[in-house]
């Protein structure tokens, strides 16, 4: 478990940042985060807090569900990247995986995992190399790879779409909810992964997570947003230990965790201060 | 002051191909007399045109749309004629629907507002038989197959063929083409060829026509035994299988003469002004020559009534009266500068459509000759026919107002 | 500021389940209504009778079937003309048959014969979906104008074979036929729309409506929650069915006043799709905003180099009506691809925080 | 076979008799076999959890009792009858209503909308009474809204009631999901990871939605759920599969404990 | 009675075999038209699930293009060269203007908006090449046009240069269209693209791109389209109406299979001339074909719902 990014040299920047969905509802109300290169960094928040808005608008998947950055910039490498085409940022090496999977359905899961490599130029033994590798980590996925990505489990489809953005050998992944539906071996399983991923090969990571208790255990820093603002940022490390943190994301009050058969008489009260 | 006589025209749509010559025919026509004569009898005459794309829908807002001040309703398609029959009647217009509409509209005791001059649908039906009865002699024991577009313009002289085939003792052989089809017509062509018809009569319209032609040139049907009706006589589908189309014929009651000296006053007046949107290539063409025609018939029943009415600005019921009285002998054609361009035929109270006759017209590989001399149908055959439909369509349509003034025969 | 929902409150659910829960909405029908029955009567031409005032209200109400099957309950159908010519030629051989037969009640009746017809082709939807479901609806269009055109017992053997609106009667007014008045006309055809449009409201806002609308959402998820789909989507054809053969008998009754097979054909199924697509899949308002923008459109055009005192060639103008209204097609699509009724509801939506921006 | 016996939580509440049995349940799928021979019960008013890896067949366990897979082999006993062959809104009018893994909601319609889709099966006016919006239908529009309004009210969705759910966060989708099921007042509830994607806060407020419709309802609960501690604090009795057959079944302690579960899926004891 | 039905006509069909010959070959070729056009359905709908109702008129204007250029004294190749061209700016135009801005909406509006843009060609293609018939250039480019008059049977069977042209050429379409898909990266991106574009878009699959490939494809699909039928009946926008025939030819071979726009198109091309010539003309008063090919594939679609070839249809929850 680290607990400060590798390098304070900021890849992502992101400033103060609103978005409109549909023209009239406003979602993020200026958000601003950094990632640093060879960082994770977690975005922590609840439901509808902004968090997938906040990893669309940075990979610029807003268009096609009418949304739209009205103000702020989002710069990476120190360029201004709104506006560009999404595969341009593939390119430059960001890639997001969505949430909820998002696998191509008639595709097999073998030729999931090569649509990542679409953007690579750099032949086809790197890339069966890689492939290897994915199946490596996933070995659930080598055993249905002749099947139709649309059949398989839910899991197995989350795991498909992780694996298919590490075959793209990105610089940054977008990582939205890579714990959601999976079984809990299988979310540190991911984690580790992605720990691998981030010091082997230096890919920084920002992730969206619900599952705060593992992703502060990983993230090097972490941002909790509250609708549409950024109510808290430091380091995992402080934000485990912060009390409101403990209290509303971990689950944890003085008497360390609470059952979730004790909660029912029981009432979390919000009480941010921002 | 003009006398407003909008075209219902169709240069755009699926029809396109055979509206563009006939409506640049009948505009440069009133163009030439307006910059020659000032128009008929001293007032121009404005022939606006209202796009329809041969869409009736369309036909009936142009209709609506023009109605308040014209003095004639052009229709152009069967359909439309048919939508607007009706309503000319409780708007008093005329509708010139020369060579096309409804062939009971002869009878202008029941059709009181409705022209189809200069002859109709059973006319053309009639002069074909007779060509090939004076062909063979006898059609006793023939097939003659009956290719048609499948809609009320392809199936308007079914009633006199099925009549004369029981008559002549020929086999009668419907074959319709669909209007999605009209450009895959092998079906019907493996028909014929298995049918092995005598001869094949024509309706057919638009794209259809040069389907047909071509389909039978690779069926190697014997074009000399292919005869189509006015419509499906125009210059440019035939060019498409040029000289393998020899022997193709088409009844007709127009011919292009580009001698004639209407054509040099168009040329002088309209295309050297620059206000043609024809071209020399179409203007040698049946159609366009058929355009002018129409034109000049329409301008014929305007001067018509001019002269009995004594007022240059006629309006539209007086058109009415001038459109029964047209009288094109010989000599007015003549006088009109339309020499060998349309047979001499006059209207009456009683008969809209003047069965003025027409010539058999032939394909010689590059154009369209005369190989008949003037011929008249035998209305005798469907006189009874026309007051029989006429009464059906009136009754279906009752209180439907005859002209009981009209004599018939007078 | 003109449109506060603000202090509008709702004590019972039945209040907050009227028809109009918002006071404006109300004021604002009563308005429309006001000038549809009494000022547009006043005022009318006879032009305007024949090309826009009765064609948009019967389009509307084609569109308004149509979307009950595409808008409603997700099934696709490009065979909406076809469904209004089985309305059309079965109100002709009713009123053929029956002379003495009330046209008004023929009319309604009509749409029963297009309601069975429309079910009859709406079983594959129990198996067919989405596009594929398109060619049972496409079958349904080619071969119902088929046999309008090869049954000649359909228009009474004409020798023209096309349909002609007999002239027929009540308390010595005439409904129908060249003799019929457009004044007599827009009123019939106003009052049966408005009244179908108010059974379309309450059908589409009730329980069928939200079967419907899961059937199109999810049609899985809609069988798992317990809805009977085939019943579901078997419904939505016959209802639809029946207002689009209703639509179509007052098309040709009310308005075209004579009909050939052909008229029915796809581009009268194209116009009415997309009337209800530009106005809003899933909206009533939609099918009249749509209606009044594709039936108007070329009519506003039209008029417009006259207007101008430009002279362009008649051609040249239906050229460019052609192309215009294509791309006008294709910029509504682009604005707001849930029609000019989301658009409507936008404006509201704006007009209700105005003036803050959010 | 109809046992009426049950047995008492440790927190004393009185579980009732078998409500619902499958025996010997195979699923295949071409090659695959998503379920072998797995038989469990569910009683009356207890908290049935299925856990077990990705692709354990778990959700096809749902999908066959809610009648949209028909397992090869096996047969689905329904309060002690054998269940015939049925079209899954048969299933659900007998009482049966779920929540999916992936939502399946209804995109278009507002939450309030969504709801009211669950009172389906209880509603029955005839189709011109509703395009009257008269007599039967509008009674019944009322009488069912306000059952809805419970529910809405229970889960704590006041606030979103005309909202479109297209616009809805996923964690709010889950619970207006929830929603729809409950309005069914179904006899069981079959919930497909509810919890996923929720923060701890959410997934409590999420259990005590369950705890109370379980108590103040006595409705039959079988959850498939990932996270552990939910499923060992709420549920009375876990099932555990592994690709497609059963390796575990009995009380949270029981499961926790069992090496075979341990191996297969929770890796570290919990 | 049943026996005019039932087998009267296969007596027809074995008494005159060099007919029934004939029957199957003009049924072939138009099958085969009919495939063209489905084809370039197909990629489209593959990659974007548009539904192209375009098609249809990029025949007509792609025909039109050529035969105008070569009317302004373009040479034959040359014109075929600089239609091309055109065809692709007709690609990046569609793309730009229309795809881009409608990504990610349903379906039907995009479907809609295709009509759309048919409305425009058609208004646009009027205004610039006019409505008359034209004359395909045939000749000038080299196609033969003769014919081969064969006599099997003792009967007649005539086959044209063209129509075996046609054959020939669609054939090898054909197979490099299905090369291209299933073995090649772009091809593997075409079909990802159709399942979900949203993840395509995430992956870096650009659509912008692939669409004004595929769209430029069609195009030259549609020109090859478009020379075919000109040559057979002339270029004009009557043209248009035979997109209608590619709607059924795709229903029945899947919409998202090459290989079933082919099968598609050659089953709805013979069995409707059959149908038509040995029981439509008898029985039904003939005109058939205007919906025997829309009720077979409804036929065919009541057993298999998402046609003979196309991708099953994943339903799971
Ligand atoms: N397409 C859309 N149209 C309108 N509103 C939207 C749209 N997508 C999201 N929203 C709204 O934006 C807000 C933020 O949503 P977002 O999906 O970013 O939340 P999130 O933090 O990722 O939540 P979750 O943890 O549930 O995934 C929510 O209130 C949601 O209602
Ligand atoms: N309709 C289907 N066709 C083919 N295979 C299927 C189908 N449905 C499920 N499967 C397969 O059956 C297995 C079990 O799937 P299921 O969805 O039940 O898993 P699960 O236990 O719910 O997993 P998860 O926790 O990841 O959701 C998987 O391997 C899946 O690929
Ligand atoms: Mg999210
Ligand atoms: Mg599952």
């Amino acid at each position: 478990m680290l607990d400060a990014a590798k390098t304070d040299h900021a890849l992502l920047e992101v400033n103060n940042v609103e978005v409109i969905y549909n023209h009239v509802i406003l979602v993020l109300k200026g958000v601003s985060l950094t990632v640093k290169k060879g960082g994770i960094t977690a975005l922590l928040g609840g439901n509808g807090a902004g968090k997938t808005t906040t990893l669309k608008a940075i990979s610029n998947l807003l268009h096609s569900e009418r949304g739209e950055v009205t103000k702020g910039s989002i710069l990476y490498k120190g360029e201004r990247v709104q506006g560009l085409d999404p595969a341009a940022l593939v390119k430059r090496g960001v890639i997001q995986v969505m949430e909820g999977r998002h696998c191509f359905a008639h595709l097999t899961v073998e030729e999931n995992l090569l649509t990542g490599a679409y953007t690579r130029k750099d032949g086809k033994a790197a890339v069966e190399a890689d492939l290897e590798m994915v199946y490596d980590y996933f070995p659930r996925l080598k055993e249905r790879r002749k099947s139709q990505a649309g059949y398989t489990s839910g899991g197995e489809q989350q795991m498909c779409a992780i694996g298919r953005a590490l075959m793209s050998r990105p610089e940054t992944i977008l990582l939205d909810e890579p714990s959601m539906g999976l079984a809990p071996q299988l979310v540190e399983q991911i984690f580790e992964i992605v720990k691998a991923v981030n010091e082997g090969e230096g890919v920084s990571f920002l992730l969206a997570e619900q599952n705060t208790n593992v992703a502060l255990r990983f993230a090097h820093t972490g941002y909790i947003l509250e609708s549409g603002r950024v109510v808290m940022e430091g380091s995992a490390a402080d934000l485990r230990e912060n009390p409101d943190v403990k209290e509303f994301y971990l689950g944890m009050s003085d008497e360390g965790r609470k059952s979730f058969r004790d909660v029912r008489s029981y009432r979390r009260r919000k009480r941010w201060l921002s | 002051q003009e006398l407003y006589a909008p075209n219902l025209a169709y240069r755009t749509g699926p029809f396109a191909a055979t509206g563009i010559p006939l409506m640049n025919g009948q505009a440069d026509y009133f163009a030439m007399l307006n910059a020659r004569d000032g128009g008929v009898g001293g007032i121009k005459v404005n022939a606006e045109e209202c796009e329809t794309g041969y869409s009736t829908e369309k036909g009936v807002e142009c209709y609506e749309k023009t109605k308040g001040r014209s003095i004639v309703t052009q229709p152009w398609s069967t359909g439309i004629t048919l939508q607007v029959l009706p309503k000319t009647n409780v708007d008093e217009i005329p509708i010139l629907a020369p060579g096309y509409g409804f062939s009971p509209m002869a009878d202008g005791k029941v059709f009181q507002w409705a022209f189809n001059t200069p002859s109709g649908y059973w006319d053309a039906a009639s002069m074909i038989l007779q060509y090939l009865q004076d062909e063979n002699g006898s059609l006793d024991g023939k097939k003659i197959a009956f290719l048609h577009l499948d809609h009320p313009y392809g199936k308007e002289p079914l009633p006199l063929l099925e009549k004369k085939a029981g008559e002549l003792n020929f086999e009668l052989l419907p074959i319709p083409v669909g209007l999605k089809e009209m450009q895959n017509q092998s079906a019907q062509w493996l028909q014929i060829r298995r049918e092995r018809p005598d001869y094949v009569v024509m309706w057919g319209w638009g794209a259809m026509n040069a389907g047909a032609i071509t389909e039978a040139v690779k069926t190697k049907y014997p074009m000399e035994n292919f005869i189509g009706v006015w419509w499906a006589g125009h210059d440019a589908d035939l060019k498409i299988v040029g000289a393998d189309g020899a022997g193709y014929k088409s009844i007709s009651w127009s011919f292009p003469n580009p001698e004639a000296p209407v054509m040099a006053d168009i040329q002088k007046y309209v295309v050297d002004a620059g206000l043609s949107q024809s071209n020399p290539e179409e203007m040698a063409g049946v159609f366009y020559g058929r355009g002018v025609v129409i034109s000049a018939i329409l301008a014929e029943g305007i001067a018509a009534a001019q002269n009995e009415f004594g007022v240059a600005e006629i309006d539209a019921s007086q058109l009415r009266w001038g459109l029964e009285n047209i009288n094109m002998t010989e000599e007015r054609i003549e006088e009109l500068g339309l020499t060998g361009m349309v047979p001499p035929f006059a209207t009456s109270c009683a008969n809209h459509t003047g069965h003025s006759g027409g010539w058999m017209l032939e394909w010689d590989g590059e154009q369209f000759v005369k190989v008949s001399d003037h011929m008249l149908p035998d209305t005798s055959d469907y006189q009874q026919l026309i007051a029989d439909k006429a009464a059906e369509y009136a009754e279906a349509n009752a209180p439907w107002p005859t002209n009981e003034d009209c004599n018939v025969g007078g | 500021m003109l449109y506060r929902t603000a202090g509008q409150f709702k004590t019972s659910y039945k209040a907050d389940q009227a028809l109009f829960p918002v006071r404006q909405d109300a004021v604002l029908l009563i308005a429309i209504l006001i000038v549809a029955y009494v000022i547009f009567p006043l005022i009318a031409s006879e032009f305007a009778y024949q090309t826009l005032l009765i064609p948009v209200m019967i389009y509307a109400l084609a569109a308004m079937g149509l979307n009950i099957l595409t808008g409603y309950a997700g099934q696709l159908s490009l065979g909406t003309g076809a469904f209004m010519g089985v309305g059309a030629y079965a109100c002709y051989k009713l009123i053929t048959i029956f002379p003495w037969m009330n046209p008004i009640v023929a009319i309604l009746f009509s749409g029963v014969f297009s309601a069975g017809i429309g079910v009859a082709f709406g079983i594959p939807s129990l198996r067919i979906k989405g596009f594929y479901l398109a060619i049972a609806t496409l079958a349904a269009q080619f071969f119902l104008v088929w046999l309008f055109e090869k049954w000649a017992w359909l228009y009474n053997y004409n020798a023209s074979g096309a349909i002609q609106v007999p002239n027929t009667e009540m308390f010595g007014i005439y409904l129908t036929g060249p003799l019929a008045s457009s004044v007599t006309q827009y009123y019939l055809v106003l009052v049966i729309v408005s009244f179908m449009t108010m059974l379309c409201i309450n059908l589409t806002r009730g329980n069928l409506g939200r079967t419907w609308k899961a059937t199109r959402d999810m049609d899985i998820a809609a069988e798992l929650i317990g809805i009977n789909l085939m019943r579901s989507k078997l419904i939505a054809f016959a209802i639809s069915s029946y207002i689009v053969g209703v639509a179509g008998a007052l098309y040709v009754f009310m308005w075209k006043g004579a009909a050939e097979p052909n008229l029915f054909d796809i581009p009268l199924s194209f116009q009415v799709l997309f009337i209800a697509i530009i106005g809003g899949l899933g909206s009533i308002l939609g099918n009249y905003l749509g209606a009044i923008l594709i039936v108007g459109l070329p009519v506003v055009l039209n008029l417009l180099p006259a207007a101008l005192g430009l002279t362009i060639s008649s051609a040249l103008v239906e050229h460019l009506n052609i192309m215009i209204v294509g791309s006008l097609i294709i910029f509504f699509l682009i604005v707001e691809p849930h029609g000019l009724a989301q658009l409507w509801r936008l404006i509201r939506e704006k007009l209700i925080i105005w003036p803050f921006p959010h | 076979m109809k046992d009426t016996e049950g047995y008492i939580t440790p927190d004393g509440r009185q579980i009732g008799g078998v409500l619902m049995e499958m025996k010997n349940i195979t699923l295949r799928f071409g090659g695959v076999v998503a379920i072998n021979d797995i038989s469990f019960d569910v009683r009356e008013g207890e908290i049935r959890a299925i856990i077990g890896p990705n692709g354990a067949g778990k959700s096809s366990m749902l999908n066959i009792i809610s009648g949209f897979y028909t397992p090869s082999e096996g047969e689905v006993f329904y309060k002690g009858e054998k269940r015939p062959p049925m079209k899954p809104f048969e299933v659900a009018r007998m009482g049966v209503a779920r929540t999916f893994q992936n939502i399946a909601l209804f995109e278009g319609m507002t939450v309030l909308d969504n709801v009211m889709t669950g009172r389906l099966t209880h509603m029955n006016a005839g189709v011109l009474s509703q395009a009257l919006w008269w007599g039967k239908a509008r009674d019944e529009e009322m009488e069912n809204r306000e059952v809805v309004e419970k529910v809405i009210d229970f889960l704590e969705i006041q606030n979103i009631r005309k909202t479109p759910v297209g616009r809805l966060p996923y964690g709010l989708k889950k619970r207006v999901e929830l929603a729809r099921a409950l309005a069914a007042e179904p006899s069981i509830l079959l919930l497909d990871e509810p919890m996923a994607g929720m923060n701890v806060e959410e997934k409590e407020d999420m259990s005590r939605f369950i705890l109370d419709v379980n108590d103040e309802f006595g409705t039959t609960i079988a959850l498939i759920e990932h996270d552990m501690g939910v499923v060992m604090d709420i549920s009375d009795r876990v099932v555990v599969m592994d690709y497609g057959k059963k390796i575990g079944d009995g009380t949270p302690d029981e499961v926790r404990n069992n090496q075979d579960v341990i191996d297969a899926y929770l890796g570290v004891a919990h | 009675m049943l026996y005019d039905y039932f087998i009267a006509p296969f007596v027809d069909m074995f008494a005159a075999p060099d007919f029934l010959m004939q029957v199957l070959w003009e049924g072939l070729v138009s099958g085969i038209l009919y495939a063209l056009i489905a084809l370039g359905f197909v990629l489209i709908f593959r990659s974007s699930r548009i539904f192209n109702f375009a098609q249809g008129i990029m025949v007509v204007f792609a025909a039109l293009t050529l035969v105008g250029l070569h009317a302004l004294g373009v040479p034959a190749w040359i014109s075929v060269g600089l239609t091309l061209v055109v065809m692709f700016g007709l690609a990046v135009t569609i793309e730009r203007v229309v795809l881009r801005p409608l990504v990610g909406q349903p379906d039907i509006i995009l479907f809609m908006a295709t009509i759309g843009i048919t409305l425009f060609l058609i208004g646009a293609g009027e205004t610039i090449f006019g409505g008359e018939n034209k004359v395909m250039i045939t000749e000038e480019l080299g196609i033969p046009t003769g014919d081969y008059v064969l006599e099997p049977f003792g009967g007649l069977l005539i086959l044209q240069h063209l129509d075996i042209t046609v054959v020939i050429v669609a054939t090898l379409l054909v197979l490099a269209l299905l090369a291209f898909l299933n073995y090649t990266q772009m091809g593997r991106a075409i079909r990802a693209l159709g399942d979900d574009h949203q993840a395509a878009l995430s992956v870096g699959i650009s659509l912008q791109t692939i669409w004004v490939l595929v769209w430029f494809i069609a195009g030259i699909i549609a020109l090859v389209t478009g020379i075919a039928w000109g040559a057979r009946a002339g270029v004009s926008f009557a043209l248009e109406v035979i997109a209608y025939k590619a709607l059924p030819v795709l229903m029945l071979g899947g919409l998202e299979s090459i290989t079933g726009a082919i099968v598609g198109g050659l089953m709805i091309g013979m069995l409707e001339k059959l149908f038509e010539i040995y029981w439509g003309q008898p029985f039904l008063g003939g005109n058939t074909e205007t919906w025997f090919a829309f009720v077979l594939a409804l036929i065919v679609l009541l057993f298999r719902p998402q046609g003979l070839f196309g991708e099953r249809i994943i339903e799971r929850v």
